[in-house]
């Protein structure tokens, strides 16, 4: 591999939050900086639950390479007493651990920075502005660790007693959460924990405190949890009632479906053993996804979770689905494309494709989750919404929603009972002699529908994505073709009466509005303080849930003079379709603000675009 | 299709043990063309599932897309039918048998549906012993996208405007066999007799029972030099096997022949009966069957009859442990746990 | 089959051009109504070429099933002195030779109408506004024609025979038409010519003119030639040199790729009879596209022919053409969708989808031919931008004119030689000692390519849909990632000022202009017309031929007040990239007239739809 | 990667035929996990081409998506490569062979890449007989997403997880007999001399090469209970030839048994010479190899060593009787008719 690709944070370093003098307490970023493979995941958890169960707001981010060893990874903790959870574009302290990228880990500090590094590594010729705590961890570890082939892992530890000492954090606090890390492993609990000791002593002894940094105790986590986005999702799905799963494994998807597996087999199996469930691992997407229609075509609640080339392989199936008329849960945990691009760096650059997957007329329901809660609650009302409205839904979250670690208020038991929709049952049949399957009864472009096995000779039809009539016979009839797809188009109003509202986070008197969706929401939050704070700029504010837009979004935009759109993509996409569904008179109003480096946004990069553009 | 379908009911009603007539198990008026071989089948498995007293609602009718994949519109109107897209049946029957595993599946699809574009999911289907039925109606050509060559077709054979195919014919039942389907057998749209056995012994069968018959494509495929039209295979069609079927609700206690029989016991407790035809036959050793497809591939015949059964072998639905009733239809009570188990996990999460 | 679906005009009759009383010379159309497999087509060709021999200007559209035989089959002629080729709303004269459909045939004829029927049917009890010539058809036919098999076939010559006496056609054009339809064989040609003159003996004996429609001798088609679209496209793809070939069949695109085989395999093969190109059917589309890749990858002009579901499973291949920039040329052959859709009915539905076809931030160029001299021509352009800007390029054409006859002028052999693109020679190499795959060289984001096989130690590169840099090597880094990104966007905007110009049919004073593209220009042509005389309302008209829009085309709009964008798509598929393009001070004069049901768009369709929304 | 390979120059530098060293050969450094089977391939890779001194320039390198498919940047980067997407290398193999068939092809792919994703493309590419050399490193897990089971494990292999396989593996080399290609064999990455005779080999054959060698991957497939880890390999590889190979320019007189061993001449005159292991071996009888295939799988052997060669079926290309000159790269004179054609045909249709 070229030596290219292996610094991390090649943005302009920025002045940090305040300059090295006066203390700043709870409020840094701390980056780490390893090799894949390394095992330092652990130390990392360990750091991150350390600080929460001190009350500190945190958020980690992992920013793994493609591969499985070998490649520079960078982990990085954010504590916020603000409670911040972006990705802080600065970082602060830098834990220099991986020597192939070490000299561009200290280029990227900000003056003032803190780096932390392996002795024999010289890193001082480098900077003469940040501070640097030089530490023999080699020598520590092969002290505190006899097996040799273990040192690669406990390593990892002696840097956790090192930052610990010179944040000053509570050291019992670690304790705690090293043997939970290793609940059920008592000597490496041990082990980790006495590495943890040496480099906590080595700091004490060796290291003299020269830079600002250090943590007190807060209560704002206490009634929180921590959890990823996607294991968040699958705890939605189960308590949806999924009983068909199917998927292929792809990045950063995968753990969407290994943690609803592991789920089902601890809560879904019956007293005799059996399940209320089944899992499939299909030979690819088209499959995944056709397995899925299959499954809801029997009334059973059906999912895959994938992301942007499995999406694209999904296409066929997709049009299928909207024009047969079939639900669906497809979960896109977005990555960076186009094509392959970078599977495990974080985007959102599906939205356009997925609004119109598939050739032809086709119109799908999306769903933005913008935190792990909505990660669980989306989940549980796609299922829904996809039944009662017998269309595919799909869920759009990320890489950054998905795979790291956030924290979050305990998720609340769904208080709707499922609803599955328009189906006809046996006696429905007797009572109605006969049904015709794609008729408009309602009015609202929702026919009724019937279960293969409901027993009643008139409870068969017949499904097809070919032309099809009221009765679902085979048509090529002009008249009754485009009666279906104005019934579609119905159908696809009443879907926008049913999508979940955006969240109107802050609607003052400004003449500037703000929309954002998924995790660019977390940016935007803390941009909108820093124009406040920083250029006395008030912003109105609403993030978006899902996809088609509900009425409150236009009068957002309509009661406004200029909404920018800020999103994580090159081409504007959420705009576009804004674009598409408002009156001319407000798409006018839309602005863009895009960030797609892989990167997950950050507040200053919105703020930067949002001043240079309002010409502040 | 499900309420056109009004044939001039006879006078003394004939019916089946659940006391339905064969106009039951009728479909929509076939808008094939007159002499395609896929009306055969249709025909055939109208009766088979008459026949074997299969209540028509609990049955799914499946297929991807081409002449062969309509046909389940023109049998079994009282059945759900699904025809899907093009090569992807198997993942939807594969899904509906996850959401609905009571039930019998009948999948019918052609050799360019399965062989060309849905290989991948064919082979995959095969390899899980997906417990269904799956009929290729295979007449070496695309019919209905006006007869191009698909790949079962034979080295050597022609098309009506002489462009001579080159490339080796895929043989699907020793695919099957390989990959580990569970009741393979071959026949032609035009052996009423050993197609209806094959079928009602398919019905009997809880795997996945792979189907080929060879159906002549009247419009594109069945003029001099074409290896699938009537004639060829009036000429080179070689049973391996007789099949009888004794349907379990039947008296069983037919004369056969142990020596030069075997007597299979299938899961409902039908048996089906195969005379060997050819000293060489033994449908229970793989290793056996495939070297003797591919024996009379070599010999230019085409091999029809039964080639391997196993009864033994779990299905893919029975590896997956389900509950007895259909996934699709659980109360919401048995899928979605307590409020109980949420705030267990939440509490584990602090 | 249901009876539900025989019936094809289910519009409102309509009063015809003229009424019953005065002659109306060249200028009516005739549909043909018979029964799929019945061999109706030489009838027809004949009845077609035998107008277009007289000089009368013509088009025919068949309206076929998809199945093969059996169901019910139209085929519509029409003759106009204007020139006007559109389908027609109002059928004139209908020839009814299906049972099936007879009955709903004859209704859908406006008051003053022409059925020719079999005698006995008798469908005079339908309507008594319309005139009935009955034929006993059966009892002709038998009377020429001894072989019971053939009569089948026979007895379509026989309305031939009595459409050209009702109509005063000339004779010898009739019969130099059918000698020249059976050019090969000599005895069918006897056979159906006697048939043709018994069909007229007939006619003229035992049937009284009563209706005004007649033909005359014209001299618009003197030096003009007919030919359907998909024949045009292979022909411009021979010239354009295409050497790879891939398909899968599809309607309504395999004819593209059978004329090609055709023509490939006389004109493209050496003395030594060896072939020039390779011609693959593969597997499905998916396979067909990688392999456009994979020989566009070596320097082969590669393409493949598809339709609506077969470009929703080329998807990622399109998306890895993009990012990875390789040529390609895709021809899409719309048909209506979604899924499955109306295989034989026609549709500009997949614009949108192939617009931005494929997960992530991709991008695609189409190519919009609006006659079958545009297949020809756009097709050889599309090979030459395809390599100059080493991307996917689409053609996106539709059943309509793909498979359908139409005249035109005849075609111009390309003065321009072939434009190969920036391709690095080993001695490009030498000079240059190297070369950096993707880097902006020449400022118009398009790099140089080398292709394998080239004999310079430095000449390989590695090709990938994954983050690569300027050199080609593997990245993930944020900077080199956005910096591609960047330069894929300056690209796009090269593409846009290479696209072939729209044609700009009428720019005079109006207020409202009128957008179209395809095969959609033949009714509005023909609408403003309609316009002018009925309305005496003036509109302006621009034809778009590429995507992404040139400036022409935002000149257009902003030149106008009002915009109205005519398609055959519910979506207002091209409206909405327009949208998205346009600032939008111009995007809010957009309005759409769309049609969808299958049928080409007519004239009275949009003059109905413009008048309504014009208020006039 | 083109240009990154710099391995330390040797003192007196060995060279192949062409006068290149073998650095000429080398790649971009690996960054897949250090133990990994795939590297050992990509060694024998470069090895081999080194010895039979292949113009690296003349080479094309294609592959999908895995860490498999991401060996070819790890050889020969003096080649053009191609890491396409995922499943469909086979496709776009193919098109880069009709675009310049006078290049040699060697596609990487995995088994998660080939045989479950890309089954379809793959059968069709094995029907084809395409000239290229396809190698399958089979760790029967997809590693580059963390280690789920591939359609290539064992029933009852497991995860470290604990998870059980229980469906049937697919046999490539069996598919790989039976649908066309005519170089079948499978070795193991730990195998250098028999792998590196077997690829000289595959580098001198015109027509489909499939290798599917076993590649342990030791991130997630290398423990206990794994069917695909080194020990599990060293204990149950069964030899059933012993692979020579003698190229067309080194002296073939070397000294071999007739009765014990196949000498078969391939087409650029080198040979390859088989020495039998099991009586019951004969590398030019499908039928005999699909058997021996299937009998080892059944004693849980895994059989290594050249299945089956047939040097005299046509291939893809061959097929195509194409010019003699790349396609891609012929100039406008030959691909673009005169305006007298095209006049010509404008005639013929007024
Ligand atoms: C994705 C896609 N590609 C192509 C087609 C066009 N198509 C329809 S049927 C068919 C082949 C049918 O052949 P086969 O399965 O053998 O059925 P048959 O008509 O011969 O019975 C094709 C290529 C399609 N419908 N969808
Ligand atoms: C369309 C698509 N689906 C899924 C993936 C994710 N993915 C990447 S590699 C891979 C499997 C690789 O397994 P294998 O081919 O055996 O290679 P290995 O890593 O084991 O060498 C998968 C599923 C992808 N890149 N593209
Ligand atoms: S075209 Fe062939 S396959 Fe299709 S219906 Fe007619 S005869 Fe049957
Ligand atoms: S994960 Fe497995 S296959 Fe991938 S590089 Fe590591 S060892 Fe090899
Ligand atoms: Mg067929
Ligand atoms: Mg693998």
């Amino acid at each position: 591999m070229a030596t290219g690709d292996v610094a991390l944070n090649t943005e302009q370093p920025q002045a940090a939050a305040a300059g090295p003098t006066g203390e700043i307490v709870n409020d840094f970023s701390i980056q780490v900086a390893t090799v894949n493979g390394s095992g330092s995941q652990s130390a990392n958890s360990v750091l991150l639950k350390s600080l929460f169960a001190m009350g500190i707001p945190v958020s980690g981010k992992n920013l793994f390479p493609s591969n499985i060893a070998g490649l520079p990874t960078w982990y990085t903790i954010r504590a916020s007493k603000h409670g911040y959870v972006a990705r802080k574009k600065e970082i602060d302290i830098v834990v220099a651990m991986n020597a192939e990228t070490a000299k561009d880990d200290v280029l990227s500090l900000p003056a003032g920075g803190v780096a932390i590094h392996e002795e024999s590594a010289n890193l001082q010729q480098h900077r003469d502005d940040v501070v640097f705590y030089p530490v023999p961890f080699d020598k520590i570890t092969a002290a505190v660790c006899s097996e040799a082939k273990l040192r690669k892992l406990v390593k990892n530890m002696v840097y956790v007693g090192v930052v610990a000492q010179l944040l000053e954090m509570d050291l019992a606090t670690v304790e705690a959460a090293v043997r939970r890390q290793f609940a059920k492993k008592q000597k490496a609990a041990d082990l980790n924990w006495s590495a943890v000791q040496a480099g906590y002593d080595y700091a004490k002894v060796s290291l003299t405190k020269q830079d600002p940094f250090r943590v007190e105790r807060m209560h704002a986590t206490d009634d929180k949890i921590i959890i990823e986005g996607n294991a968040a999702a699958a705890l939605g799905c189960m308590f949806a009632g999924v009983t068909v799963v199917t998927w292929y494994p792809i990045t950063p998807s995968s753990s969407v479906v290994e943690s609803l597996i592991d789920l089902l087999k601890k809560y879904r199996v019956e007293p005799d053993g059996k399940a209320t469930f089944a899992v499939v691992q299909a030979e690819d997407e088209l499959a995944a996804v056709g397995m899925v229609l299959g499954a809801a075509w029997t009334g059973a609640r059906s999912m895959t979770a994938t992301s942007g080339p499995g999406i694209s392989l999904m296409s066929e199936f997709a049009g299928l689905g909207y024009f047969a008329e079939i639900p669906a849960v497809i979960f896109d945990i977005q990555r960076v494309g186009p094509s392959t691009g970078m599977p495990t760096r974080t985007a959102q650059g599906d939205i356009l494709t997925v609004a119109h997957l598939s050739h032809g007329d086709t119109r799908h329901v999306m769903l933005l989750p913008g935190s792990v809660k909505e990660c669980f609650e989306l989940s549980i009302e796609a299922f829904d919404l996809s039944e009662q409205l017998q269309t595919p839904v799909f869920v759009m979250s990320d890489l950054d929603l998905g795979m790291n670690n956030w924290m979050t208020e305990p998720f609340q038991y769904p208080e709707k009972p499922m609803r599955r929709g328009k189906v006809l049952s046996a006696d429905d049949l007797q009572r109605l002699d006969g049904f015709a399957r794609y008729q408009d009864v309602d009015g609202d472009g929702i026919g009724y529908r019937t279960l293969p096995g409901t027993e009643h000779p008139k409870a068969a039809f017949f499904t097809r994505g070919s032309g099809h009539n009221e009765r679902a016979l085979y048509t090529e009839r002009p008249d009754e073709y485009q009666q279906q797809m104005e019934r579609l188009t119905r159908k696809y109003e009443t879907a926008r009466s049913m999508m979940p509202a955006p969240v109107l986070i802050a609607d003052g008197t400004s003449k500037v509005g703000l929309i954002a969706y998924g995790t660019t929401d977390f940016a935007v939050v803390e941009s909108r303080v820093q124009m406040q704070t920083e250029y006395q700029f008030e912003t109105d504010y609403m993030r978006l849930r899902a996809y088609p837009f509900t009425r409150e979004v236009h009068d957002f935009v309509a009661a406004h003079d200029r909404i920018y759109v800020i999103e994580q993509n090159r081409d504007a996409q959420m705009l576009s379709l804004l674009k598409l569904d408002l009156p001319a008179e407000d798409a006018v109003k839309l602005r863009s603000v895009r960030h797609f480096n892989g990167l997950p946004i950050d507040a200053r990069s919105v703020t930067d675009e949002l001043v240079m553009q309002e010409g502040i | 299709m499900a309420t056109t379908a009004t044939p001039p009911a006879p006078k003394a009603p004939k019916t089946n043990r659940l006391g339905l007539q064969i106009l039951e198990y009728r479909g929509g008026k076939t808008n094939l063309c007159a002499g395609c071989g896929h009306n055969s089948i249709s025909e055939r498995i109208i009766d088979a599932f008459y026949e074997m007293g299969v209540q028509p609602e609990r049955v799914m009718k499946l297929s991807g897309i081409g002449c062969s994949s309509k046909s389940p519109a023109f049998f079994m109107s009282r059945s759900h039918g699904f025809n899907s897209v093009h090569g992807r049946m198997p993942a939807v029957a594969t899904g509906a048998l996850l959401g609905n595993h009571t039930m019998k599946a009948i999948g019918v699809s052609g050799d360019g549906d399965t062989v060309s574009i849905g290989m991948g999911q064919f082979t995959h289907l095969l390899r899980r012993n997906l417990p269904m039925i799956y009929i290729i109606e295979n007449n070496g050509v695309y019919g209905l996208t006006k007869g191009q060559f698909s790949a079962t077709a034979d080295i050597g054979s022609t098309l009506k405007t002489g462009v001579i195919n080159d490339l080796p014919p895929i043989d699907v039942c020793t695919l099957a066999i390989e990959l580990g389907a569970t009741f393979i057998g071959r026949s032609f749209s035009g052996d009423k007799k050993q197609l209806l056995a094959m079928i009602k012994a398919a019905i009997a069968h809880k795997g996945t029972v792979l189907l080929d018959v060879i159906s002549p494509c009247v419009t594109f495929n069945d003029h001099e030099g074409s290896t699938k039209s009537y004639k060829y295979m009036q000429e080179h069609e070689e049973a391996i096997s007789e099949v009888g079927f004794v349907p379990h609700f039947e008296d069983i206690a037919v004369e056969y022949d142990a020596g030069s029989t075997y007597d299979v016991t299938m899961h409902d407790g039908s048996h089906l009966r195969l005379r060997k035809l050819h000293d060489d036959y033994n449908p229970t050793d793989r290793i056996h069957a495939v070297s003797a497809l591919m024996e009379a591939q070599q010999r230019g015949e085409v091999l029809t009859g039964i080639f391997y059964v196993d009864t033994r072998k779990p299905s893919f639905i029975d590896l997956l442990n389900l509950v007895d009733e259909p996934l699709g239809t659980l109360p919401e009570s048995r899928v979605r746990p307590p409020q109980s188990v949420l705030e267990d996990i939440m509490k584990r999460m602090r």
